[in-house]
């Protein structure tokens, strides 16, 4: 049996095809989010094969299903590497499935794009993260409740490595500004009681809820907060795991007016995103919605095959070589990766949730900010990263 | 006040805990069908909702209710008939051949209705709630303790008054005896896996009113069902009604004593009731007999 | 005698096959073996206790789990080297190794925990189980609420256990580098040797007057009573075997998948584990280990060559397997011989031995 | 009435019953006798459909009911009473009775009244569950359930089993009544004495095989008894 | 102070119902006694008491010096009361060899518990011919019928050796061959052993009982040799019934 089966000279790329992995819950409780995004993903992958594909070969999905388990993610990401070659996987959701799939990317010296926010204080060399840190999602979001003259924060969250770490920011970050936790409620992922917590809440009337809670439970989570008698005025939130396909699960009568915050909305504006738009619906159908994690994942298609074509090889270290600098102009406006951490320049944008379902931009950080996984640059974060 | 608030909480949650187990009172207490599936037919009375709502706008729930019942019992009907009915006496069996189902109709619904989830709009009556001196209770929580308190009455009256009932205990009990008495074993199985199918659409129906509707909606209730069935002693109605509040009421506290109370509340929930069948090992209320097993 | 010749000539080919399996199989393949070995482990005990002494046990995965982060604690230490901390906890804001963690730094202690951690907590909840003679539906519920709460526990416990995450992310097994091919193969058959000595154990058990009082005990265990026996006490002890066997398997599941998480010991892993000796046949050991094998396998196989559609696929498996074989493949091959004896109309439905009657449910 | 020819019974892949053959005419009343374990019980459960027949027919007033369910049978008029005082645990005696009644198509109010009549301690037990009575009340109630279905033929096996002497001696004047009155019997009896009392004909088993057939007399016959020895 | 077993007192009540009251009852070494009563008089239940499967409202069981009341079923096995059901329960799965073996093998110790049973001991053996199922020794014990589970139990009972043997309607659906055989099996047994023996078979009585107590409505009735109980009017009344013979004399 071969040891030497160095997937990076295979680099996928035999024959007329490149093979390239996708990996998502297609079943099991995340499923509801990540279906989508690979929907996306293949949307992107059709497109690309259109243009003429990568280096004159087209691509080839492999898609493998994680089922919202963790352990399986790490299965399948060693089987696309090691049994079918692929030249790179684009998949993850929770930053749990990518911690799972983390060592396996790195053992076997291949490439993971991840499409969704996350809590950042991470750089594997093996990992394009297109999706938000925390300082292009979280902390411009705080920044904006300070300036609205939010003064109590009430976390609620899933309970896991994500919502954890996202708190832990924000209490640094309410520390230095003034702001004060007034309480902190972790739930388990899939939970769907949360009268308890609703009562909390009453009870400590904080000025704002941040609202870090993962998949099913957001819609739990707000038809109770409705029902129990809190509006967008009473109880204001802010979301950073609420976009378009949650809000049409939760019923946009009981959570528009609330907050959230993302860098791309079905709504944002520009030709790149109506083409997006408009192609995905003509793909998966009229009533479909995209959000934030579908367009990451588009985006790390297509930033992907545009470091391979500037590499001139799918092979992993030259395409890692050739990533740093790459700038298209995607549905979110224009992104660039970095080539120092691997992530990329986003735009951050607070919006307001509408009777429609779609969300409305009521504020943007005006360009591209730099991603900054370890928030190096914040010195209130300075404990954060030990 | 947030005490008092917190009893109200537990009723509450008891409901919901009650009217997703009740189903399982029969096809579980009296036919001994430890039915994976069951989660399953909650989430296929959720769909029912959903589908109708496009014709009934917000009143779909209430049409719904009376339409998901069919529509559980119906699905319950066609287990019975294609595998459960060959599986009687094997409980532990059935438990790994609905398991099976259930997977395939999360998949289903995953085809028809796509992964992500739907929603089901309340009608406009079912917004708001009571407010008793500070003490606030949902309208849409207050329907579903009144629906799983109608069920039960209904289910009570059925068991002892009916001769249906009868029959289905009858045939519960001494599958052969019942028989040799003259009673349709089939049918009747038919009719108790209708009835208890049906109450888990009920249940389904209920539950768009305050959580998620998606594919895997019925499997984050099926443990808890069973919990409640075995703590109240199989069978029992009475022990379901008194476990499904107890559990409510228990784990509404200790949600709210403890900070990360939803991820403690259930072990502590889970201890207590290893120590109370310390004393009651056979649930809440006891149904002994002088066989020996 | 011809039937133990043949059985022993099986043992014997099973065996030279897993011998030969590396050199049949890529390294991702026997990893995935060696996983389903680990499954097989646990299905040698589920086999035990639930085949022999009718204790439908939906929560083995506490078990695995149990030994499977006794392992993952030690190697998350040996990982973060000698006064360092594991880097889920750095993430997590712990600052200070918690003291539980700090015994499992001693690999002896690590081993040894593998299977009394697993153990004792088998030992203390049968004796309060059985005692108060809870069994049947009852107990498989109570097990299954056990799996989820302990679930919920580790999970809640972000900086004690990873969380959700688990453990992840290991180089070193007891001097093997898991990073390494050949390291990896004599792993795997560390694994095939475990496997190997649980089966003879287990099958010692079965066969010893023990083991009839097992069956004994399943079938009538009031009658037991009144033999002399405590029933509790008898069951307790296989419950504690089984236990056993699935810590050994959790600590070896560890290194080969490198990674353990909730969902590892969750309801539905304890489900599957079950399944799998359900497939094979619950009545006889070379079924379960076959059977466990056999669904990993299949699941493997379903979920990659049809990840859209592969519950369709698994959901059917069971059911056809609780529909034609209720005894599971090993069953399948009695039943045909009945089949055939019965040329003329198909027989009358075997009676299958319950391991519950419906009276049971309810009394 | 009851006929049942050349009937073959197994369990799973042992065969129980080899060519049966039985006649119980109208208003007969046929005692059913053999050693422990020859198939007696095999036979009637195979009558009633308990047991599916693996080859051979039963035919009762005429009529072929080898294919037909078990509740079918019952209402066409057989009633069985099984072995071993087989009851409904967790009903009421009341409710045992009256499921029985109910389900058979008869809605005759007095056959409950009737069964009290031959067995005046179930009256004061009516509320109390089957589960706990004593063996020999529920081995009345047993009987009792079986009348109340109001059978034309009654097939009972081992009816006295259990019960005290003083209503066993009821029990048999009972059968000897409602023979009298033209419910036909089969009966599966191991006290000769009895059996010798009430039957029209007998009919003896023999691992799975009827070995002798005759009018009552012949059972006092030395050489028939000797069938029955050990 | 020959006494085996003595009951003192003893109160058994069901929810109310009162199934045996202020019973006093004792039973000498090496004794055979019958114990009859009508249906429901409390007989099973004394025996249920006595093993431990019936908790008493309020009296003592006194067994060998030793009091039995709270102590767990397998406990006062092991002091020596083994019993059989009314409704006979075996082990269906195992072989009626291993039936026998299992029943003889309460006393092992872990170690041997840990072994395969290698051949057959002689208890067993013996227990095998008595009961005459020696050519089912190595069916599954779920094959046999009715009158042959019965007669499993009664091996059963007698490979433990316990010194008190309670036995609930032991001939019930046996023959009449079948019941002489037992009844034969029953006196020598009780050469070396105390038996009760709960019956309602009359013929049976006669033949092999010396001693008998009468039960009725949880209350002792009376007690005496087998002509003296049956000459008794109270226990005709309530349990035997007129005869054939006397309703022939009444209706001439
Ligand atoms: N469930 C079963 N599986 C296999 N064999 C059985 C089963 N039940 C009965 N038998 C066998 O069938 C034969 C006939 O049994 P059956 O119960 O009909 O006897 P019986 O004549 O009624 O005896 P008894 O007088 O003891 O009640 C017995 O030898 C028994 O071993
Ligand atoms: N667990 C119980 N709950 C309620 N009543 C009970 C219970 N056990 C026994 N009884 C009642 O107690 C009385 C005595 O029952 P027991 O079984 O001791 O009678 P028995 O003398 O053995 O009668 P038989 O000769 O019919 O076997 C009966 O009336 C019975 O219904
Ligand atoms: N990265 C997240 N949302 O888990
Ligand atoms: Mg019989
Ligand atoms: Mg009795």
């Amino acid at each position: 049996a071969g040891c030497a089966d160095d997937p990076s000279e295979a680099g996928g790329s035999s024959g007329d095809t490149i093979k390239v992995g996708i990996l998502h819950s297609l079943s099991g409780t995340m499923a509801i989010s990540e279906v989508t995004v690979r929907d996306s993903e293949l949307l992107a992958i059709e497109e690309v094969n259109a243009a003429g594909g990568v280096l004159g070969k087209k691509l080839e999905p492999v898609v493998e299903d994680g089922a919202s388990d963790w352990p399986t993610f790490a299965e399948k990401a060693q089987k696309l590497i090691n049994e079918d070659k692929v030249a790179t996987t684009f998949g993850g959701w929770t930053s749990a499935s990518r911690k799972a799939m983390l060592p396996v990317f790195e053992r076997n010296k291949a490439l993971l794009w991840y499409p969704v926010q996350y809590e950042g204080l991470e750089s594997s060399p093996y990992i394009f993260y297109t999706g938000a840190t925390t300082n292009q999602q979280i902390v411009p979001a705080l920044d904006y409740l300070k300036e609205q003259g939010k003064k109590s924060v009430f976390l609620v969250g899933s309970d896991y490595v994500f919502p954890r770490t996202a708190n832990k920011i924000i209490k640094a970050y309410a520390a230095a500004n003034g702001m004060t936790v007034v309480g902190e409620e972790y739930t388990p992922l899939g939970n769907t009681e949360y009268s308890t917590i609703v009562n909390k809440l009453g009870q400590a009337k904080p000025d704002v809820v941040f609202n870090t809670l993962n998949g099913d439970s957001n819609v739990a989570f707000f038809k109770q907060l409705r029902s129990g008698g809190f509006t967008d005025k009473t109880m204001p939130t802010v979301s950073v795991s609420v976009a378009e396909e949650e809000v049409a699960g939760i019923g946009p009568a009981n959570i528009a007016g609330h907050l959230v915050a993302w860098n791309y909305y079905q709504t944002t504006e520009g030709a790149t995103n109506t083409k997006f738009v408009e192609a995905y619906k003509a793909k998966y159908g009229a009533t479909k919605v995209t959000s934030d994690p579908m367009e990451a994942g588009y985006n790390a298609v297509k930033l992907w095959a545009a470091a391979a074509t500037k590499a001139g090889s799918v092979e992993v270290e030259a395409v890692k070589k050739a990533a740093g600098g790459i700038a298209l102009d995607l549905p979110e406006g224009k992104v660039t990766i970095d080539g120092e951490n691997q992530h990329v320049f986003k735009t951050a944008r607070i919006g307001l949730i509408q009777p429609d379902g779609q969300i409305k931009e009521v504020w943007n950080s005006g360009e591209p900010v730099k991603p900054d996984p370890y928030l190096k640059g914040y010195p209130w974060a300075a404990g954060l990263s030990s | 006040m947030g005490t008092l608030n917190q009893l109200v909480i537990g009723a509450s949650i008891g409901a919901v805990l009650l009217l997703a187990s009740l189903g399982l009172t029969f096809t579980f207490g009296q036919m001994g069908v430890i039915n994976m599936a069951h989660g399953e037919f909650i989430m296929a009375g959720a769909y029912t909702a959903y589908v109708l709502q496009p014709v009934f706008g917000s009143q779909a729930v209430v049409v719904a209710l009376p339409v998901a019942f069919a529509v559980g019992g119906v699905l319950g009907l066609i287990l019975e008939r294609l595998f459960i009915r060959r599986f009687y006496g094997r409980p532990l069996d059935t438990l790994l051949l609905t398991f099976g189902l259930s997977l395939i109709l999360q998949q289903v619904a995953r085809d028809i209705f796509g992964a992500p989830n739907v929603q089901v709009t309340a009608p406009g009556w079912l917004t708001g709630g009571l407010d008793l001196g500070g003490v606030r209770m949902p309208y849409n929580r207050i329907f579903i303790l009144v629906l799983a308190v109608g069920c039960v009455v209904l289910i009570s009256l059925y068991l002892s008054k009916l001769k249906q009932g009868r029959r289905m205990r009858a045939v519960m009990q001494n599958r052969q005896l019942a028989a040799v008495s003259g009673v349709a074993t089939g049918r009747v199985d038919q009719a108790t896996f209708f009835i208890g199918s049906g109450l888990a659409g009920v249940a389904g129906v209920a539950l768009t009113l305050i959580g998620p509707v998606g594919p895997t909606l019925g499997s984050a209730y099926i443990v808890d069902a069973f919990l409640v069935v075995v703590a109240g002693g199989l069978g029992q109605l009475r022990g379901a009604v008194i476990a499904a509040f107890a559990l409510g009421v228990l784990n509404s506290f200790v949600e709210f004593w403890t900070a990360n109370g939803a991820s403690f509340a259930k072990v502590v929930v889970f201890a207590v009731i290893i120590g109370f069948l310390q004393f009651r090992p056979q649930g809440m209320f006891v149904l002994r007999s002088r066989a020996l097993t | 005698m011809t039937l133990t010749w043949s059985k022993r000539a099986a043992f014997v080919a099973v065996a030279l096959l897993l011998f030969v399996a590396p050199l049949l199989f890529t390294p991702f393949r026997l990893d995935l073996l060696a996983k389903y070995l680990c499954y097989a482990i646990v299905a040698v005990g589920i086999a035990l206790a639930w085949g022999r002494g009718g204790m439908l046990t939906l929560g083995q995965g506490v078990f695995f789990g149990l030994g499977g982060y006794a392992m993952g604690m030690h190697l998350k230490l040996v990982e973060a080297g000698p006064g360092q901390l594991p880097d889920f906890m750095s993430w997590s804001g712990v600052e200070q190794l918690p003291l539980l963690w700090k015994p499992f730094a001693n690999p002896v202690f690590a081993l040894v925990m593998v299977v009394v951690l697993p153990v004792t907590v088998a030992l203390l909840l049968g004796l309060l189980i059985f005692r108060q003679r809870v069994r049947g539906a009852y107990f498989a519920v109570l097990s299954q609420a056990l799996a989820a709460a302990f679930v919920i526990l580790l999970v809640g416990q972000q900086g004690l256990t990873g969380g959700t995450n688990g453990l992840t992310n290991f180089q070193l097994f007891f001097g093997l580098d898991l990073y390494d091919d050949a390291d990896r193969r004599i792993l795997y058959f560390v694994i095939v040797v475990v496997l190997g000595l649980s089966y003879l154990a287990v099958r010692q058990l079965t066969r010893s007057r023990y083991g009839q009082l097992l069956v004994a005990i399943r079938d009538g265990e009031d009658r037991v009573r009144f033999l002399g026996y405590d029933p509790a006490l008898v069951k307790t002890l296989a419950f504690a075997v089984s236990a056993g066997l699935a810590g050994i398997a959790g600590a070896l599941f560890v290194p080969v998948v490198g990674l353990l998480t909730p969902a590892n010991l969750g309801v539905i892993a304890s489900l599957e584990l079950l399944i799998g000796v359900a497939i094979g046949g619950r009545y006889s050991l070379a079924g379960a280990v076959g059977g466990a094998l056999l669904f990993g396998y299949a699941k493997t196989i379903f979920s990659e060559s049809w990840p859209d559609g592969w519950l369709y696929v698994q959901g059917a498996l069971f059911v056809a397997v609780m529909l034609w074989a209720p005894r599971g493949l090993a069953g399948l091959a009695n039943q045909l011989r009945d089949a055939v004896a019965a040329r003329r109309r198909p027989p009358p439905p075997v009676p299958v031995p319950v391991t519950l009657t419906p009276e049971e449910v309810r009394a | 009435m009851l006929e049942v020819r050349d009937l073959h019974v197994s369990y799973g892949r042992a065969q129980v019953l080899f060519g049966v053959g039985l006649e119980a005419p109208a208003a007969s009343l046929v005692c059913l006798m053999g050693r422990n374990g020859v198939g007696k019980t095999t036979l009637l459960k195979a009558v009633m459909g308990v047991l599916p027949a693996r080859s051979g027919t039963v035919t009762f007033d005429g009529r072929d009911i080898t294919k037909l369910k078990v509740h079918e049978r019952v209402r066409l008029g057989l009633g069985y009473v099984p072995q071993g005082h087989e009851t409904f645990p967790q009903l009421t005696v009341a409710e045992n009775l009256q499921v029985a009644r109910e389900t058979a198509g008869n809605r005759r109010a007095g056959v409950v009244d009737e069964a009290f009549d031959l067995f005046p301690a179930l009256r004061g037990l009516l509320k109390r569950r089957a589960g706990f009575l004593s063996g020999g009340q529920q081995q009345q109630l047993a009987i009792a359930r079986a009348l109340v279905t109001e059978p034309r033929m009654l097939l009972l096996d081992e009816p006295t089993e259990g019960i005290q002497p003083s209503i066993v001696l009821e029990i048999e004047e009972a059968i000897r009544q409602l023979h009298a009155a033209g419910l036909g019997i089969l009966l599966v009896e191991q006290y000769l004495e009895l059996a010798l009392r009430l039957a029209d004909r007998f009919v003896i088993l023999d691992a799975g095989e009827v070995v002798r057939s005759g009018p009552a007399d012949d059972l006092r016959d030395e050489s028939v008894r000797r069938l029955l020895a050990v | 102070m020959s006494a085996l077993l003595e009951v003192r007192g003893l109160n058994v009540v069901f929810s109310g119902f009162h199934a045996i009251t202020d019973l006093d009852f004792t039973l000498d070494h090496g004794e055979l006694r019958f114990l009859i009563g009508p249906n429901g008089a409390g007989k099973t239940t004394l025996i249920d008491v006595i093993t431990g499967l019936t908790k008493p409202a309020s009296g003592t069981v006194t067994f060998g010096g030793e009091a039995l009341v709270g102590k767990r079923e397998f406990q006062i096995v092991r002091a020596g009361v083994g019993r059989t059901f009314q409704t006979s329960v075996v082990f269906e799965e195992l072989t009626v060899l291993d039936n026998l073996d299992l029943a003889a093998g309460f006393r092992r110790r872990m170690p041997a518990l840990l072994r395969r049973r290698h051949g057959v001991s002689d208890d067993v053996a013996s227990a095998l011919d008595t009961i005459g199922l020696g050519d089912l020794a190595d069916r599954p014990a779920g094959v046999l019928s009715h009158g042959q589970r019965q007669w499993l139990e009664i091996g059963m009972l007698v490979v433990q050796r316990p010194r008190l043997l309670l036995l609930d309607e032991p001939v019930a659906g046996m023959s009449r061959d079948e019941r002489e055989r037992t009844g034969e099996l029953l006196q020598s047994v009780a050469r070396d052993h105390t038996v009760l023996v709960v019956e309602h078979d009359m013929d049976f009585l006669r033949r092999f009982a010396s001693t008998v107590t009468v039960l009725h409505e949880g209350r002792m009735l009376c007690e005496g040799t087998v002509a003296e109980v049956q000459a008794d009017p109270r226990v005709q009344e309530v349990y035997l019934g007129r005869t054939r013979e006397e309703l022939d004399k009444e209706a001439a």
